[in-house]
């Protein structure tokens, strides 16, 4: 079991959780070109080592969460909300 | 000759004779005994029988790493195979098997496999067996299921039973500071210091009782024991006996199986058998101990050869002595204790030392009981049957070993040296430590948060062993940020004089059947000839071999194994490899990891707040996802075909009600409410009225078809989406995804309100008349004030809240109505008589299916992830004036390219013919195989009075205007002529909808 | 029908009466409330302070943070999720659509009330979540998975609610009555 | 043959096993030699797994390719191969893919005798629970492609379902009832280890080296061409390069320098429980709301049986709790009487997901660089046709009509070849 700390609802078990993917991918506009959509939707780094990545806590606060972890050891090193305004919320009644 | 129980000493209560049965045959024990030890006791040597030659076996060990005495427990049902009897308590009423044996294990005539052995090496089965012997001519795989099938009759160990297991499991969570494994002398230190410096601490042990292998030790030295479990009830640590700490996984998680009644006579119906923790802790001691080894020899496998410890255990904590003539074999200290207790308990004893020498401190306590003592000195080959009456001992000369003499004796016990049992740390994947000197792995160092403690880090005293487990407690106090007494762990080791690595006695010239793995009866010429193969890294050799893969993982074999590897290839066996444990530790029921969920709850079932009103009312129920949903309404005599007919008819010509609860729906609130629609649906939302709903397509990213449903504008900055059943909760989390990732700019609100309101569809002509009857003004779905896709919130008689959207999926006149959940029943004991009235019904999914054939209208059946808006008739919905989600990847050139199949009606050409979903739509001719298009779903159309279907096909219906389509089903053997016609096989100007 | 529709309860009906399981003490009571009334109000990043404020005015008390309900003498508000509270039996406040969001869930959840000596081990049979009093005292506030079933709890002076999504409520019922037997359990529905 | 030893006991037969019973078992010779890498061959293959093996056997027996090398950089057959639940099938019906996976079967059904190794393929049959007439109709779509296509596939009602399965859970009120099964019955399981061993051994008898502890550590380009590979035995020049590491292909992919893949690493767990006597025949398949379960016996009595990805992406080999206790409840639940058998190990494999869970073997940017990738959950069962169409790909520079859509581009053009219709998502494909 990982074990997620919640920026809302503190340390958590996985399965609250649900894994979202590769959070460096940056959507880009929906006028954009089909090239850029397609390296966005289809084209992984795929990083052996620590990435970052979304989950969200689904069964929690449903927060997309951006997390830092090593796809190698599970070890996690940082935890925060996707959402740059609920992120500042948190940070200032944590 | 025979096994003794002794009239005094152990810590069994001689008080409470337990009668048990064994193989038919009625046996007593005492309270206190394990399986093993009673069988023992009553002098049951061969209590199984080995996998593959089926050579008699007996008890080996008196824990977890047994190899031999695997038996059946209970009967019928609840019968249990492979069961330790050395770790199974005794209980009254117990019945036990044996197993792998024809007609029993004391005459087994799969015996006769032994003769021939010499053809049965490691790996034989893959040179053979492939077609006709000699040569193996032959094609295809049917010979080698021939062979097979008297393979897998003589393979496997215990039978299972096939009749569904009546008992019940349960999960459990459990959080704490610190997790220790283990409760031996190691153990209940490293708890009473982490407690002590006011952490919360809890405590697993598998066996009965806590004590570790102070309880093999005489029943004198228990002070210390019982003063260290009381400590820790004093500082209120958890303890769990009976709980094995099975699997360490991420997060500093671990997997324990807490056995609640396998050792109880009648066990409370309402307890579990068996109890699943989860357990996270913010530091792990492992306190695992350490097991006892033997060495390879002759007959090495034979009952009455056990381990030095587990014949200790026997005597000291079962009161059995397991021979009258007792000789060790060892090469290192740990023996003579047990030894001297033996002597002194009236036994014959000689300690057969490997070693040449000894510190004469080891042995002096020993002889003085009158132990003999021969050093240079290890076994050959054991003699007899079961049990073993004698040895022929080899001694140690220049060269290796050289053939000794002939020994009586009743039990031979051996001790290899010990294993530290790693498997835990080797779950999180550190790779253990080779130490020469003490000829076993040690821990490696980890930065997770763990410790080892006692035997399972090399100490093998137990005196260093507490203070072991001291050091580790207060370490786990210091980590936790606790202030605690700083504790030097004693070094690995703590043997007077140094092992003598022995892992086999192999007299040069000679050859005898000496077994490195005993239940999966893996010989050492197994492992020499897996090297001739060139199968000499560890995992091929575990796998050619199949050493280690018993239901002990190896626990004490694989070092054997390891070392003859290593010693054929010359290396040192370190550069052999170690190998990985899996979890779990012991095997694990698979009920007690499904815990209560199994059967009906399985998944939960969600139901809809009319679910009782619906079976109240006659309803078949269906799944839907999690759902059930009504299915079909039948009347008296009616099965589904007639009863969704009936009712799909009832709703062309009068009205029917219809249950949508199940149905995803989303609130949408905020001032960008508006923009986020725009942008998800492939149609304009920017200028939908207040009042409104509009039917709406959602792409995903890379433009195929995700969703449809309907969204209604309450608000200016309010909306009520509906997705289907399906993809509810998709569809909630990729919208939330893109409002907390990529559109983080949008003031919108989600939220699921799919639980807060009860919905219902009705339809038909007569469904306004229905609703008026049911509302507290009907004026409001007047035509005029609630024409086609106007939104209404108002209330029903009873002041009961609703909001009323005039939509439908029947193609007729209808409304969908939404009421908050509680009131659900209520809504439909004003619908429903106003629907009665009229000649009215209720319907299910069938006839909802049915309605929407005949529409056209597609579901998850049509939109099933790889079809695109085009694909699905649908295209005029995706706006040419806007970007949405998926508009850039749709346009990509195989998506867009002509001729792709296209949603269609499909005819019978015989109108009294009907044809089935699933069926491929072909040209008449076989072509690739892949037909040229395929059918979704089909129904009996009432309206048409034939059956009808919807379906792809290449080109759609204008491509095959007058050819020739053929409906083909193989899996059903049948092939029906079809016509090809539009999907909109009904009213297709959608007159009925707008009157 | 001219007399108030009544509410009916997705665990109505569904209540045993008796007894349940060991005889004897009562290690786990199950209290089923009738009547929920639940609204959610949300805010925007921006507004959470005014929006508090909105709540605080109607609860009598301050607005929780994170992980808490604070109980006031007119109503009861729990904090939820980083933007939304959950605000118990009382009307909401009214916000703005520039301040936030109001929605009514007092049907889509339904309350089950845990207490007794066993109301936490019972819990944390099914829930991975630390229940016991000490780390999760009165005034807590959490949202976890009950069998894949997102749940939110709150522990009051009454003992532990459990607010179950209302369409699963009756399966996830009868697997807390299965558990509490174990213990000794008595069930109620007011 | 080079410096293979060729002895009278180079074929496998039951006389050779008997001769050796009578000398004691001296006579074996090593199954495949253990060469020094050379450093140069014509052809090397990246991956001593399945895929990369039997690609190295069908360059030499079908292509008459000569001076091959396998480099594996831990013991052969050491990743999926030895990771796998074991299950052969054909049941697919995306075009490509449906022809893919029958002629890796038709494959399958001669490989014992091809390679003169026991692969033990037993072709027991491979059921598809249904749940639902939706279900069935969706199973009816596959299968009829099937049929249609020269391969074996059937409904099954429930009757006939109960008198091949009888111990399945029937009852009226399990969660998710069963009303029959789609079945293939040409479908089994086979012993994974086997399979890597005979095709090492096969190949290895026809010249190519395989040389295990071998790894690359850098690929050298010069220009739009591999000219050689950094190995951790030293650096190695070859004529082409082929890229089989399931698992690991976007770390070889980068270190030749070629950006992003479609692919991201997951891991799948399996599990085996304690050996029993025989207690299920056939493999049996579960998938309804929202679970996913496959099961079988082995030979030797284990029940091997698996679900899901953990979920999320991973280069561990090892599992966590969630995905145990979801296999144990669909285990216990479609199989009432194994909540008593007990688990002995679990344990798990790094899967290449593909973007569409659907394979790549395919010509890449450089033109001596071939790619073979993204297997799936799927690779067990493709190795013998990943091998054949990856070998003729190789020899011929040019990809098989089957194979036309197992390339990197297929994206671009919108291609789908999407089974089971998830999307864009890796860890949907399973």
């Amino acid at each position: 079991m990982i074990r997620i700390h919640c920026p809302f609802c503190g340390e958590r078990d996985h399965s609250e959780f649900a894994y979202g993917g590769d959070g460096s991918v940056v959507y880009p506009a929906l006028d954009a070109s089909a090239e850029a959509w397609h390296d966005a939707v289809f084209l992984r780094e795929n990083i052996r080592g620590l990435q970052v990545e979304t989950w969200q806590h689904v069964n929690g606060c449903r927060q997309w969460l951006r997390v830092e972890r090593s796809t190698v050891t599970h070890e996690i090193t940082s935890v925060q909300a996707c959402h740059p305004g609920v992120a500042t919320v948190l940070e200032s009644e944590q | 000759m025979s096994a003794t129980r002794l009239s005094q000493g152990g810590r069994i209560d001689r008080s409470c004779e337990l009668a048990f049965q064994w193989d038919g045959k009625g046996l007593s024990g005492y309270d206190g005994d394990t399986l093993a030890s009673a069988l023992l006791a009553n002098n049951e040597w061969v209590v199984a029988r080995s996998f593959k030659y089926h050579r008699p076996r007996g008890v080996m060990s008196a824990g977890v790493e047994e190899g031999g005495a695997l038996v059946t427990l209970g009967s019928g049902a609840h019968r249990d195979a492979n069961v330790r009897a050395t770790t199974q308590p005794l209980f009254s009423g117990l019945e036990a098997f044996g197993q792998n044996a024809w007609p029993n294990v004391r005459t087994d005539l799969g015996e006769v496999n032994s003769l021939f052995g010499r053809f049965f090496a490691a790996g034989f089965y893959y040179k053979t067996f492939m077609g006709v012997p000699p040569l193996e001519w032959g094609r295809g795989t049917w010979l080698w299921m021939q062979y097979e099938k008297v393979i897998r009759r003589a393979a496997g160990m215990g039978r299972a039973s096939r009749e569904p297991d009546p008992d019940h499991y349960e999960h459990a969570n459990a959080f704490c500071d610190v997790l220790v494994v283990g409760g031996g002398p190691a153990g209940l230190a490293a708890a009473q210091v982490a407690a002590e410096a006011g952490l919360d601490v809890m405590l697993v042990e598998q066996d009965s009782k806590l004590g570790g292998d102070t309880l093999n030790h005489p029943a004198a030295a228990d002070a210390d024991r019982l003063a260290a479990i009381s400590a820790l009830e004093t500082l209120g640590c958890r303890v769990l006996t009976h709980t094995t700490a099975f699997g360490l996984y991420d997060g500093g998680v671990a997997g324990l199986l807490e056995r609640v009644t396998d050792h109880q006579s009648i066990p409370s119906v309402h307890q579990p058998r068996q109890r699943f923790w989860t357990v996270r802790a913010k530091h792990t001691v492992l306190a695992s101990g350490a097991l006892e080894r033997g060495m390879a020899f002759g007959n090495n496998d034979r009952p009455g050869v056990m381990t030095v410890n587990a014949a200790r255990a026997y005597m000291q904590r079962y009161g059995v002595r397991v021979g009258d003539k007792l000789v060790l074999s060892t090469n290192n200290d740990s023996v003579y204790a047990a030894a001297s207790e033996f002597a002194k308990s009236g036994a014959e004893v000689c300690v057969l030392d490997a070693r040449a020498r000894v510190e004469p401190a080891v042995t002096e306590f020993a002889e003085a009981s009158g132990v003999r003592v021969e050093f240079n000195t290890a076994p050959y080959t054991a003699h007899g049957r079961s049990p073993v009456s004698g040895l022929t001992t080899a001694r140690a000369d220049r060269d290796g070993w050289a053939l000794g003499d002939r020994m009586e004796c009743d039990a031979l016990l051996v001790s290899g040296g010990w294993s530290p049992v790693v498997n835990l740390l080797s779950h999180r994947q550190v790779k253990s430590v080779w130490d020469a000197s003490l000829a076993c792995f040690l821990p490696a160092d980890t930065d997770e948060p763990l410790s080892l403690a006692g035997s399972a880090a090399g100490v093998w005293n137990t005196e260093d062993c507490v203070r072991s487990g001291e050091a580790a407690g207060a370490r786990a106090a210091q980590a936790l940020g606790r202030s605690a007494p700083t504790v030097s762990a004693p070094a690995p080791g703590g043997w007077a004089t140094p092992i003598k690595a022995v892992y086999e006695v192999r007299v040069p010239g000679k050859s005898e059947k000496c077994f490195v793995d005993p239940q999966h009866d893996v010989s050492t010429e197994d492992v020499r000839l897996a090297h001739r193969e060139g199968y000499v890294s560890v995992e091929h050799m575990k796998r050619y071999t199949t050493l280690g893969m018993a239901t002990d993982q190896g626990k004490v074999g694989n070092i054997i194994g390891l070392a003859l590897m290593a010693e054929a290839l010359g290396r040192e066996i370190p550069e052999v490899g170690t190998t990985t444990f899996r979890p779990p530790y012991t095997p694990v029921a698979l009920g007690a990891l499904r815990g209560r969920h199994v059967g009906a709850h399985f998944r939960p079932l969600r139901v809809t707040p009319l679910h009782q009103w619906n079976l109240d009312h006659g309803a078949t129920m269906t799944m839907a996802g999690l759902w059930h949903r009504p299915w079909y309404f039948a009347r008296a005599g009616e099965g589904i075909s007639e009863a969704y007919v009936r009712e799909a008819t009832t709703v062309r010509e009068s009205v029917g009600l219809v249950d949508v609860t199940s149905l995803g729906k989303i609130a949408i609130q905020g001032p960008d409410a508006t923009e986020l629609l725009n942008r998800v649906y492939t149609n304009p939302f920017a200028k939908l009225a207040i009042g409104k709903a509009r039917y709406g397509i959602m792409l995903r990213d890379d433009g195929l078809v995700m969703d449809d449903g309907t969204t209604w504008r309450l608000g200016e900055h309010d909306y009520f989406m509906t997705t289907t059943t399906a993809h509810a909760a998709k569809v909630m989390v990729f919208l939330e995804e893109l409002l907390q990732t990529r559109w983080t700019d949008l003031k919108v609100h989600l939220t699921s309100v799919s639980e807060q309101w009860a919905g219902v569809a009705v339809a038909g002509p007569c469904s306004r008349e229905v609703l008026e009857e049911a509302l507290a003004d009907p004026s409001v779905v007047s035509n005029e004030a609630l024409p086609f896709m106007g939104v209404v919130e108002t209330r029903f008689k009873g002041d009961i809240p609703v909001r009323i959207a005039r939509i439908s999926f029947s193609g007729e006149r209808a409304f969908e109505a939404y009421v908050p959940s509680d009131y659900a029943p209520s809504m439909m004991d004003l619908l429903w008589p106003a629907a009665e009235a009229r000649g009215g019904c209720l319907y299910g999914l069938e006839a909802l299916g049915a309605l929407r054939i005949e529409k056209g209208h597609v579901t998850g059946a049509e939109l099933d992830g790889r079809v695109t808006i085009d694909d699905a008739g649908l295209g005029k919905m995706a706006s040419k004036n806007k970007h949405f989600i998926g508009s850039a990847l749709a346009k990509r050139p195989e998506l867009e390219r002509e001729g792709r199949a296209q949603l269609v009606g499909i005819f019978p050409v015989d109108k009294s013919k009907r044809f089935n979903a699933g069926s491929l739509l072909t040209d008449g001719t076989v072509g690739d195989g892949h037909g040229e298009g395929w059918i979704t779903g089909v129904t009996h159309s009432p309206a048409l009075g034939h059956w009808i279907g919807l379906g792809f096909i290449k080109g759609g219906a204008s491509a095959w205007h007058g050819k020739r389509a053929v409906a083909t089903d193989p899996v059903r053997a049948e092939d029906v002529d079809v016509e090809i016609v539009s999907p909109h096989m009904y009213d297709p100007n959608g007159e009925r909808m707008h009157g | 029908m001219a007399e108030l529709a009544t509410r009916r309860s997705a665990l109505d009906g569904h209540v045993p009466a008796d007894h349940i399981g060991e005889p004897g003490a009562v290690g786990v009571n199950l209290a089923v409330t009738r009547e929920v009334q639940l609204w959610q109000v949300a805010a925007w990043p921006d507004t959470v302070d005014a929006v508090a404020k909105a709540v605080g005015s109607v609860t009598g008390a301050q607005a929780p943070g994170p992980r808490l309900a604070i109980s006031g003498p007119n109503a009861v508000a729990l904090r939820v999720e980083p933007l939304k509270w959950w605000i118990l039996n009382a009307e909401p406040p009214t916000v703005a659509s520039e301040q936030g969001a109001v929605v009514d869930l007092s049907h889509a959840r339904t309350q089950v009330t845990l207490s007794g000596p066993a109301a936490a081990d019972c819990l944390m049979r099914h829930l991975p979540l630390d229940l016991r009093e000490e780390s999760f005292p009165v005034g807590s506030v959490a949202s976890t998975a009950f069998h894949h079933v997102g749940v939110t709890l709150w522990r009051n002076d009454a003992g532990i609610a459990v607010f179950l999504p209302r369409g699963f409520a009756l399966s996830l019922w009868q697997l807390l009555l299965e558990t509490a037997a174990q213990f000794g359990a008595r069930a109620q529905i007011d | 043959m080079s410096s293979f030893e060729c002895t009278d006991m180079t074929r496998y037969s039951a006389w050779s096993v008997f001769k050796n019973g009578l000398t004691g078992q001296r006579n074996w010779g090593r199954a495949w030699r253990d060469p020094e890498p050379k450093p140069q061959y014509d052809i090397v293959i990246v991956g001593g797994g399945l895929h990369g093996l039997a690609t190295a056997y069908y360059l030499a027996k079908n292509h008459g390719q000569k001076r091959i090398a396998v480099l594996e950089k831990g013991w052969l057959g050491g990743g999926n191969a030895g990771r796998n639940t074991t299950i052969v099938r054909s049941n697919y019906f995306m075009p490509g893919n449906r022809a893919f996976y029958e002629h890796s079967l038709t494959l399958w059904e001669e490989l014992s005798h091809e390679l003169n190794y026991n692969v033990m393929f037993s072709q027991r049959a491979h059921i598809s629970l249904l749940h639902s007439p939706a279900a069935r109709d969706a199973a009816a779509r596959r299968y009829n492609t099937m049929r249609l296509s020269g391969s074996d596939g059937e409904l099954w009602d429930l009757p006939t379902l109960k008198a091949a399965v009888p111990h399945l859970n029937y009852a009226e009120d399990a969660r998710f009832p069963i009303i029959g099964a789609a079945v293939q019955r040409r479908a089994g399981t086979a012993r994974h280890d086997a399979v890597a061993w005979g095709y090492a051994r096969a190949a290895d008898q026809l010249g190519v080296d395989i040389i295990q502890n071998c790894e690359v550590t850098g690929v050298q380009r010069d220009g739009d061409n591999v000219s050689r590979l950094q190995t951790s035995r030293g650096d190695i020049a070859a004529g082409k390069v082929g890229f089989a590491v399931a698992g690991h292909t976007s770390r070889l992919w980068q270190m030749a320098g070629l950006g992003n893949l479609p692919i991201e690493s997951h891991k799948l767990q399996a599990f085996v429980s304690e050996p029993l006597k025989p207690l299920l025949d056939q493999v049996v398949v579960f998938g309804v709301g929202g679970a996913h379960f496959y099961i079988s016996q082995s030979d030797k009595g284990g029940m091997v049986f698996g679900g899901d990805l953990d979920w999320y992406k991973s280069y561990a080999q090892r599992g966590n709790l969630p995905i145990v206790q979801d296999v144990a409840e669909a285990a216990t639940s479609i199989l009432p009487c194994l909540g008593r058998v007990r688990l002995l190990r679990h344990w798990s494999g790094v899967m290449d997901m593909s973007m569409d869970g659907s394979a790549f073997i395919c010509k890449t940017p450089l033109s001596n660089l071939y790619l073979n990738a993204g297997w799936n959950y799927g690779g067990f069962k493709a190795s013998p046709a990943s091998g054949w169409y990856f070998a003729d790909l190789i020899a011929n520079d040019r990809p098989d009509p089957v194979i036309a859509h197992f390339d990197l581009k297929r994206f671009e053009r919108g291609v789908v070849i999407d089974e089971r219709g998830a999307g864009p998502d890796p860890k949907l494909h399973g």
